[in-house]
Formats: C-alpha cells, structure tokens, sequence
C-alpha cells in the first residue's frame, strides 16, 4: 500500500544529466526505485545509470510507459518542467526544484488542477514510501518500512523526524515533505486525505513551521475527517517576528502564523505538539497505545 | 525585495496611476530646494523600509520653506526601528476627502492573487481585518485571466458611488495588476488611496514588495534593491546564496535547511540559551558556501561555539566536511564547533573530519546542550 | 424532460438593459420562461418587465438562485460577461452575442471546461424546450411540444426546420442553434450526447454548414454511439470555394470542409440529408415509421 | 483580413524574425531604383491576396538592372485570379539551403491554437498533408500558457539537427505566436522558412490573416486593409455591417443569418437558377441596414428580381419592413421583389408593408420559385 510512490511507480527522471539529478538518480536506483527514463534536451540516446535518456518528457513515457516524474532542474527552468511534466501524461510530479517564482507556481497548481495531476512541491525532498521506493533527495538510510506516515513542509526537519520515529522502533509508511513555498502543489489536507485511505498508515508525525495558516485549517480538518492518531511539531517558536527564516512561507504576518497560534490549533483537536523534533517518536507511541 | 516609497511611486506613475510626484532628498537643503521647485504645502516621508513610520515621527507636513528646512532637517539621521533615515521623499500634499485601500497580495490558500479593497483605508490595513472585517472585500484572481473588467468594476463600486470615481479607480486596479504581474511581484499597495475635493484619485502612499524567487526573471529589478539598511552579514550571505539572520545570542547556528535551522534555534532556546543567528546553507550545497557561512559566523563577535547540524539529503556531508577544512585553513576558528552530521555521504565526511578538532554529537538535542554548555563554561 | 433548459430553469439576463436584452426578456416571459433576474453595471436596483436588475452576476446569483444565464451583451464585452458568469455558479451560460474574436473563445472554452460549466454560442439563437421554456432570440410562434430533437450550426435556419417539423404536425423536445463560429462552447457531439440520453428525444434533425470537419466527425460518432433516427441538411451546397459567407464557420479550405464531404460522411452511416430545409420534415417522418 | 506579404513581413521583422527586407515598389522604376539601393541579386513578387502567385508568373528572379525592369514591367499590372497587380516587393534574394514550413493556425477541434511545422517546405502544404502526411507536426498550444519552451525547442528539432538551427528555429515559433496571440491573428505562416549556407535561417515568405472578429481590440490593424483588391460592393457592405459576397446569377437575395443566406442560394440553384449574391443582413438589424443591403442589390445591374427572405429572430420583421419602405421611397426599385417575411414582430411587418406591391409568398421555396418565374418572365 503506501501512498503516492510504490511498487507500481515507475520513474522519469527531468534533469537526469545534471550534478543532482544524476547523484540521486544512482542513489534512488540503489535503493530499489525503478527509474524507467531521464529527460534532458539535446541528450536524447545516451544513458546514465543504464537509464535511457530522451529528448522529451513525451518521448519518455511513450516509451517506457512512466507514470511519475521527479523534477532536478534549477529553479528557472523548473516551471517548464512541470509544464512538460503534466502534458505528458504523468499523474503524479515531485518537483525538487527550489527558489521557483510564487505566480509561476499560481499559474502551475490552476493548470494541474484542471488536468488531474497531482504536484508535490516545488522545494520538496522528495517522497519515500520503505521497503518499496524512493523519490527525490532524502538519504534512504534512515527509513525503516512500517506504520506511520510522515508529512512536513520542510526538507531537512523531515528526515530529522523520520530518525527518530526509526530509532523509537517504529517503521514508516510514506514520508513526504510538501515544500515551504507560499504557493505549493499539494498541502497537508490533500496527504492526509491519502493517509486517511491507506491501510498501511496506523498514525501521521505532522511537521509544520511559522508563516501562513495551513496548520490551522489542517487542525480544522483533522477534527471534522481525519481518524487515526495524529502528532505535530511546528519549526520556528522562537523566531521574531518579520523576519524572514529562508521558506516563502516562514514570514510571519501580523497575529496569524505564528507558532503559539498553531500549537493551540492543533492541540484543541487533540493533536500533541513536540517540543523538540526527538519528542514526535514519544508522542506518537503514547498516542499508539492509547 | 522589499522597494522604497518612491520606487513603488515612480513604477505606479510609470504606468499612469496618479501620483503626486515629489523628489528625493538626502539633506535639508535639498527638500528645501525640491519644495521650490514643487511650490504650494508638501510632505516629507522618511524612506525606511520599516513600517510605523508616521508614529515614529518620520512624516511630516510643511507649508513654508522654513518649516520644510526644520523638519527635513528633523527625520533626516533619525532612528527608525534600528534603521537610520538617509533619504525623504518631498512630494506636494493632497488635498484628501476620502481615504480607502487598495493591494494585491499572494493567497496561499487559494494558490492565486487576490485583491483587496477597503473604504477604510489610511490606517493599518491588520487593524481593519481584525476590528471591522466588514469593511474588507476580496476577490481572488484567476492567473490565467488577470483582472477581469467584472471585477475591477465591482471592488470599486465597494469604495465610491459615483460612476466616474468607480470609472478611474477601476482602471487603477487594473494597472496595479499590470505592474503586480509583470514584475512577479508578492505584494503592491496603495494605502491610502485617496480622493481629492476635485473628484480625482491619488495613490497618496505605496508599497511594492518584489517575490525574491521571480528576480532572476527581470535583472532590471535588482537595480531597486536598498542594501544600505542592510546588515553586511545579511549582503554576504545573499552574495553566497545563504539565507541569514543576525541574532542576539552566542551560539552560531550553521544549518542546512530552513525548517530544521529554525528548529535549531528553538532547540537551543528550548534547553536554556539563545542562538546568534539563523544560517541554512540550503540544498545542494558546495564547499565553498560552507567556507562562507563560517566565515560569517565566525565574523560575529557575539559568537562563542558553533554549533554545525547537518542532515544530509541533497546536501552531501563530504561537501560540508570539506567546506570545513577549508574553513581551517583560512579562518582563525579558535572557538569549540559542536558537529551533528549524518545523512547523505555521511562515512566519507567522517572520513574526511577525523583529523580535527570538532566535538562531534549524535543528536541534535545532545549537540545544542554540548554547545550551551561549552559557551558558558 | 427536454434537455439543456426545462421547467426547473431560473435565467438570468446579461444585458437586459439593452435594446435587445429588454425586447427577449418580455419575449421570453410572454413564452413562459423563468426569467428571476437580470445584470447591467450600473444599474442595479432597478427592474424590466418586473425582473429586478443587478449589477453583478455573483449578487444575481446570490440574490435569486439563478442556475442558467443568457448573455446579449454586445461581442465586445462578451467574453467578460462569459467569465463573470462562469464565476458566478451558473451551470449553463447561453451566449447569443455574435462576433467574438476566436482567440478569446480559446481561452473562454478552456476556462469552462475546467470549471465544468456548460457554454451554447457564441452566436447562438439560444435554446428553446417547447411547452417548458425559451432562452434567446427563436420566434416563440414556431414552435410545438413533442418528440424530435433539432440542433444546429446556424440561427435563422433552424427556424426554417422547426418551422417545417411542426408544418408536417410533429413536435419539438429541444431545439438549439450552437453557433457557427469557428470555436464554440458546445459541439453536435456534446449536444447529440444528451439528446441520446433524453427519454423525451425520438429523432434528431442536425443541421450542418460547409466549412470545418464538425459534421464528419459526428457522423463517426452517430455510427459508433447514437441510438435514434438522425437526418440532416447541409447549408452551402453552392457556395464558392474560399468566399467567405458570414460564420467564420463558412470558410472552406482545401479538400476539406466541403458540403459534398459533409453529405458523403453522413450518408455513409445512415444519416439521410435532405436537399433543402423543408424536406427534413418528408425524412424525418420516413425514418420515423421505419 | 489578409495582410499582403509585404505587410505580413515588417511585422516580422519588427517582432526580430530574420527578413530579407525588400522594399515595395508601384513602377518599373521604383523597382530598378530599389534593386541599386540593394545591391545583388533581387527577387520581385507581386503583392496580391490571391494564391497561386509563382505559378501565375509573379515572382521572377532578376540579376542586373535591365532584368529587374524587364521583370517588374511584366508583373505590374498582370492578372492574378481576376485581381490586378499593383504594388511588387523587391526584396534580396536568399541563398536558400533547405525549405520548411512553420505555420499557426486555430484548430476547431481542441478549441486552441496549432502550430504545425514540416521539414518540406517551399510547397503547398495541404499538398503535403495529403500526401506525405508523416512530414507535418503538430502541437496544441494552451492559449493561456501560450507556446512553452520545450515544446518550441521539440518542434524546431523536427526541421534541423543543429543545436544551433533548432535554437534559432525555437526563437522564430515563439515570435510567431507573440505575433499571433497579439494581433488576434487567425493564421500566421512562413512558408518557406529557410537556411542560408552560412547556418542562417530566413523568412522568405510570410502570411498573416488577422481574425475579423479581433480587429475591435486592435484599431491600429484596420490601417492594413488592403481595399484596393476588394469590390466595391463588398466594401461597402462591410461599411454597412452587411456581409455579401457578389456572384454571377440574377436573383438578388437579401437574408437574414448566414446559414439561411447560403440555403437561400442553394435553394435558387436548386430549382434551376443562380443567384446574384450572398447577403446576409445579420442579426439585430435596423431598417439603414436594410436600405443599404437594398441599395448594394439594387446596384448589380445583373439582377432582375429581387428575394428577400427573412425568418425573424433578434431581427425583427418590422425592422426589415421600416428598411423596405425607405428603399422604396430613396432607390428605384423597378424590378419584382418576392418576399418570405416570418418569425418575430411578423404581423407588425405585415401590416407596414400593405401599401407596397411586393409578392408575398409562405416559405422559402414557395419564393426562390416565384423570383425564378418571374426572373424568366
């Protein structure tokens, strides 16, 4: 089961010949992805990692039947990408991509939405269903295969949380970090939906940070939909006010966004908040046992 | 990028929004000069990129030439939010009837711009959210299609009754999406936008707030950035592709990742001290941004240990390890450097760091309270 | 039953301040539509012919429920009208304005579709279900309640038809003109879909013109999926190649688009074409009886 | 509207298309005066809206001065398709490496633009799609992304295998769209787009069909009418918003709606005679339209009868009436008028035009043959 990536995903890489997209293609072939094709203009006809290279995203899933894409071209050809991407005839695009404009991006998630695509991203790691497949950057040595999902708006804190959740013993269903851009492909209420349907998820570690409202309309739905066990952090309690911490979406404006806002959100629906990233594995058992 | 006052006004007249121009001024006797040249009562608004400037005092109105001299002279070197004022805008008064609000900003949530009007406007836009949400009407703009004449008319119908005011501020809607498109921009503001005893509109104040990310499509635009109200930290670390913040504690955070760097600092905070910076290297990292964040950090002399958390995914440990070393060589770091590094190439990191003198933790819990409790001892 | 409009039908009027906004609505009252509201910048809290006016599309909605709109706006302010009705929740926008440019057709037609609203026009006639309701410009004189189906790419002609089907004493379920633009919001194959769908619909009267391909391809469609009697006539017989006859519809190019094709196509499969209008009624009755 | 080649090609070359410019010429001596201003070789082409140009013999090569007067005198003032020549472009000629085509067009079917290139250019390119339809590429264009970047660059990798052609190549599909999308263009085509030996590409010839319904949102493209090549008529109906399309029978038609005009001309054919016209009086008409469409008939000395037949809907009977009694008072109307007169305001109508001595008959076909008798009569 899992979610988004699986035994039935199979893989085309955008950007395949450049320093990431090559690095992490070996990286995500090793651990057992199958990645079908890569994409780079003008590169048609070689291989990289015994993976066909194609002119084309069109070129590509007609010929390796792909059904998923993973996006490593820098930021200014990104939008393209998915553009690409999502006339081609893949259903699912995991764009990397960091640093791509916020009106692009409005123009992107109208476009995909009309044409039933779904995008993770842009700034994700990446989503890693263990035991079965790997997409994007996350270093796959800390997952374990098992019950709990993993949702966040950030890179790096996610795989932080995976460790922990590893090294308390528990396995991971599908981990997934959403981007921290104001403008993203899917948000924390569209995972949960997936979670919600997926046998495999037992509980979802839920990582948000200051800026915008996602966390509390999350809380909201988590209230009126959402039925299995559900732990939070949130990044950025201390960080002052208007200052901007690298994400779009970390500007904290006015009284909404902040941390203290988001943690009464979540914990008026029975969702605990972690002080520390180590804390989520402590809560989640609690919450298991109950 | 946050622009000045008068950046925003010289893009809004560029486009034909009406705007009382003035001038620039960087000393006294240049306003004094500018109101000559202007005649009749001016304005004299400090240009800071902080808010609050009126109450701080750095607006004010003047109908003689002494008085021009007096205040200029006034909000000219002064204090506003740590920020020194360097530049007044001199521009001729408007004779106001009536103030409202008008901007378009990013909607997470609706993934799209929307625009937002008020006919309560000349005051914190916040403050009318908060106390009379009544009093605010948003409509949210397809990308695809922009402004569309349906709803430029009826955001200004919430403003005035008169058809030839609704006509013209219409049209202003229309040419601050013109401008809010073009330049991907993430915020542009009128407020307030106001209108005369003469019928007219004017944009009496603006804003325009430019989406970092969308720079590298209009080169032209890096031209409006302000950089003497920034710290020259922060002009290193965007020269390196670094995202930093001067803090006020003594434990120097380097980090890689924005999510993870802010819970770094909380974690620090959280077991009792105060980080000196928020510092995220980003992805993709290289050596060489390594060296430059250390040598930012290492620069403020706040800092007494360094505390270096790393979880490798598209950042590679070998790159930060060597970024390191290279950092050992060139930079006198005589402080302790606390090391959390695990994730991607992690075994050839360590490979490469055995040689030094790092105190290398397996958490980052464990790494922030080795890092307070070797700052304070 | 009929299809597209019926009794459940609450219209609004875009444009009903116009001269012929105003001289339809009454028109369409008299027919016994229900006319709840009609739209004019400016002008709103006034009425016409006892229907409150309203200066926006969004407050007509609102105010009264409206599900279908009918736009006489002028063409050049058309497309907006299209888009603010779209926005408005109105699930059927009917659009008689005639010369809207076919860029802004492109845009409008995609728009729609993602929006799952239904567009008849431009430059349609309207959409009349006889006995139910009358929406546009038809003549409501013509008209009889029964069983055959009558779409069509022109306006006046398909007065012509109706007009001989209730002649040869039989009755009409729904008639619509779709326009004869060169981009249009609904084709032969969208509509002949309900009709295939409407219990009420015995037999389908079509009629094409020269110009594009639309016929041909709803020729394969009737053969592959269409259950009951079609026949049809094909305007422009005579005209000369490359003359322009009015629709930008009217342009034939090359081999294709010819009413000799046309013709061909649909007799292929079975669909009788009559050799001038009044005989559509002669062919419907002999397909009736069959 | 079709813009002539010469039209066609300063739009190009204003949007950065690589053009050969030429200049147009009206005499023989202007065009010897353009070819010294040139230098080298030259190519001649008449500038007329009709295809079929090179077959007709309206473009000629010419490599001295005599040959350029030679040439133009024969091109000036030649037939083509029943349109006279009067203006030639004489425009340098190109060293043509290989032909191609590119060309935007709105396809009907996915309700969007098209662009469709093909390696075999330089020919008829229906030609080409009927028989070697393998040659031909075609992509969708969203019209609110426009053309994206991969799919210009996955189309010019389709005519050459350089990158640096396909670069050059991509640039021109995107210029050609901006062109398109701009002027709310119905077709836009360069046939052929060629190389050069030097590795240089080149619109050699260059189409552009602006869409009529377009025009209102670009008043400055009604300056490129070329009314010279139209009939008077035709010019004056359009000033009348009447469409009509002058043809070789004698009964003159006047109809409202453009389906039921062409079933109208159908209908005379089909019972054994020919119309004089198509003329479709649109819809929402007002009796000046009627009494201009009867004065553009009334004026083809060709017609002997005269059928109107109106089924009214947004036009109304009583209106066509008005426009029949100003006729009969303001044109001679000497010859028989069969009128069919139904639908909307019909009793109206009828009661306004019991004065006249019009025959009036019940339907279409019952009219087409009474007009037909009496034609004969």
């Amino acid at each position: 089961m899992a979610i988004l990536v699986d035994e039935n995903t199979k893989l085309v890489v955008q950007g395949i010949t450049g320093r990431d997209g090559s690095f992490h293609t070996k990286q995500m072939i090793d651990y057992g992805t199958n990645v079908v094709a890569g994409v780079t203009p003008g590169k048609g006809g070689q291989s990289i990692h015994d993976v066909p290279v194609f002119d084309t995203m069109k070129e590509a899933v007609e010929g390796t039947g792909a059904n998923t894409s993973v996006i490593y071209v820098p930021a200014k050809f990104a939008t393209d990408a998915v553009f690409e991407a999502a006339d081609s005839g893949v259903k699912l695009i995991i764009c990397i991509a960091e640093g791509v404009p916020t009106q692009d991006m409005a123009k992107v998630t109208s476009y995909l939405k009309c044409k039933g695509v779904r995008l993770i991203g842009p700034n994700s790691p990446g989503v890693t269903s263990p035991g079965y497949c790997k997409v994007g950057i996350m270093p796959g040595q800390i997952f374990e295969k098992g019950t709990i999902g993993i949702v966040s708006r950030s890179g790096t804190l996610t795989y932080e949380v995976v460790h922990a959740i590893t090294q308390a013993g528990m396995g991971q269903s599908t981990c997934l970090g959403i981007g921290g851009d104001q403008i993203i492909g899917s948000n924390f209420i569209d995972i949960l939906e997936l979670f919600r349907e997926d046998a495999q998820t037992e509980g979802v570690a839920l990582i948000g940070e200051i800026g915008g409202t996602a966390e509390e309309e999350t809380a909201e739905y988590i209230k009126a939909r959402f039925n299995k066990p559900v732990v939070a952090f949130i990044a950025g309690r201390t960080a002052p006010p208007g200052k901007r911490m690298g994400h779009a979406g970390a500007i904290i404006s006015g009284g909404s966004g902040t941390a203290e806002d988001k943690i009464k959100a979540f914990e008026a629906v029975g969702v605990p908040v972690a002080e520390i990233p180590a804390q989520m594995a402590d809560l989640m058992k609690e919450k298991l046992n109950k | 990028m946050k622009l000045q006052e008068y950046q925003a006004k010289e893009i809004m007249k560029a486009e034909g929004i009406p705007v009382k121009s003035g001038k620039v001024a960087t000393t006294p006797e240049e306003a004094v000069k500018i109101y000559h040249e202007l005649g009749g009562k001016v304005v004299i608004k400090s240009q800071v990129l902080v808010g609050g400037r009126g109450k701080a005092g750095g607006i004010k109105l003047a109908s003689n030439a002494d008085e021009v001299k007096e205040k200029a002279t006034a909000i000219l070197g002064m204090d506003i939010k740590g920020i020194t004022v360097k530049k007044v805008l001199v521009a001729p008064a408007v004779d106001i009837a009536a103030e409202t609000y008008i901007g378009i900003i990013i909607d997470r949530k609706s993934k799209s711009p929307v625009i937002m009007v008020s006919p309560a406007g000349g005051v914190d836009i916040e403050q009318v959210a908060k106390e009379t949400p009544e009093k605010i009407f948003m409509t949210r703009i397809d990308p695809f299609l922009g402004v569309m004449s349906y709803q430029s008319r009826a955001l200004a119908s919430k403003l005035f009754s008169e058809p030839d005011l609704i006509k013209k501020t219409a049209k202003v809607i229309h040419q601050l999406y013109n401008i809010f498109e073009r330049n991907d921009a993430s915020l542009i503001e009128i407020n307030p936008f106001c209108t005369d005893t003469g019928g007219n509109v004017w944009a009496v104040d603006a804003k325009l707030v430019l989406d970092d990310n969308g720079l590298v499509k209009h080169p032209g635009n890096e031209d409006l950035r302000n950089i003497d109200e920034e710290v020259t930290e922060e002009l290193e670390a965007r020269a390196n592709d670094l995202s930093y913040v001067k803090l006020d504690g003594n434990i120097g955070c380097m980090v890689n990742g924005a999510g993870l760097a802010m819970a770094t600092m909380d974690i620090v905070k959280y077991f009792g001290s105060e980080p000196a910076n928020f510092l995220d290297i980003g992805g993709s990292s290289s050596p060489e941004k390594v060296l430059a964040a250390l040598k930012i950090i290492t620069g403020d002399p706040n800092v007494k240990v360094i505390f270096i958390n790393i979880f490798g995914g598209i950042t590679r440990c070998d790159d930060v390890a060597k970024g390191i070393i290279q950092a050992y060589d060139k930079l006198s770091m005589d402080m302790p450097i606390v090391i959390r590094l695990t994730g991607t190439n992690e075994e050839e990191a360590k490979k490469l760091l055995q040689e030094t003198k790092l105190v290398s933790v397996g958490s980052m819990a464990e790494g922030a309270q080795k890092a307070i409790e070797l700052a304070s001892s």
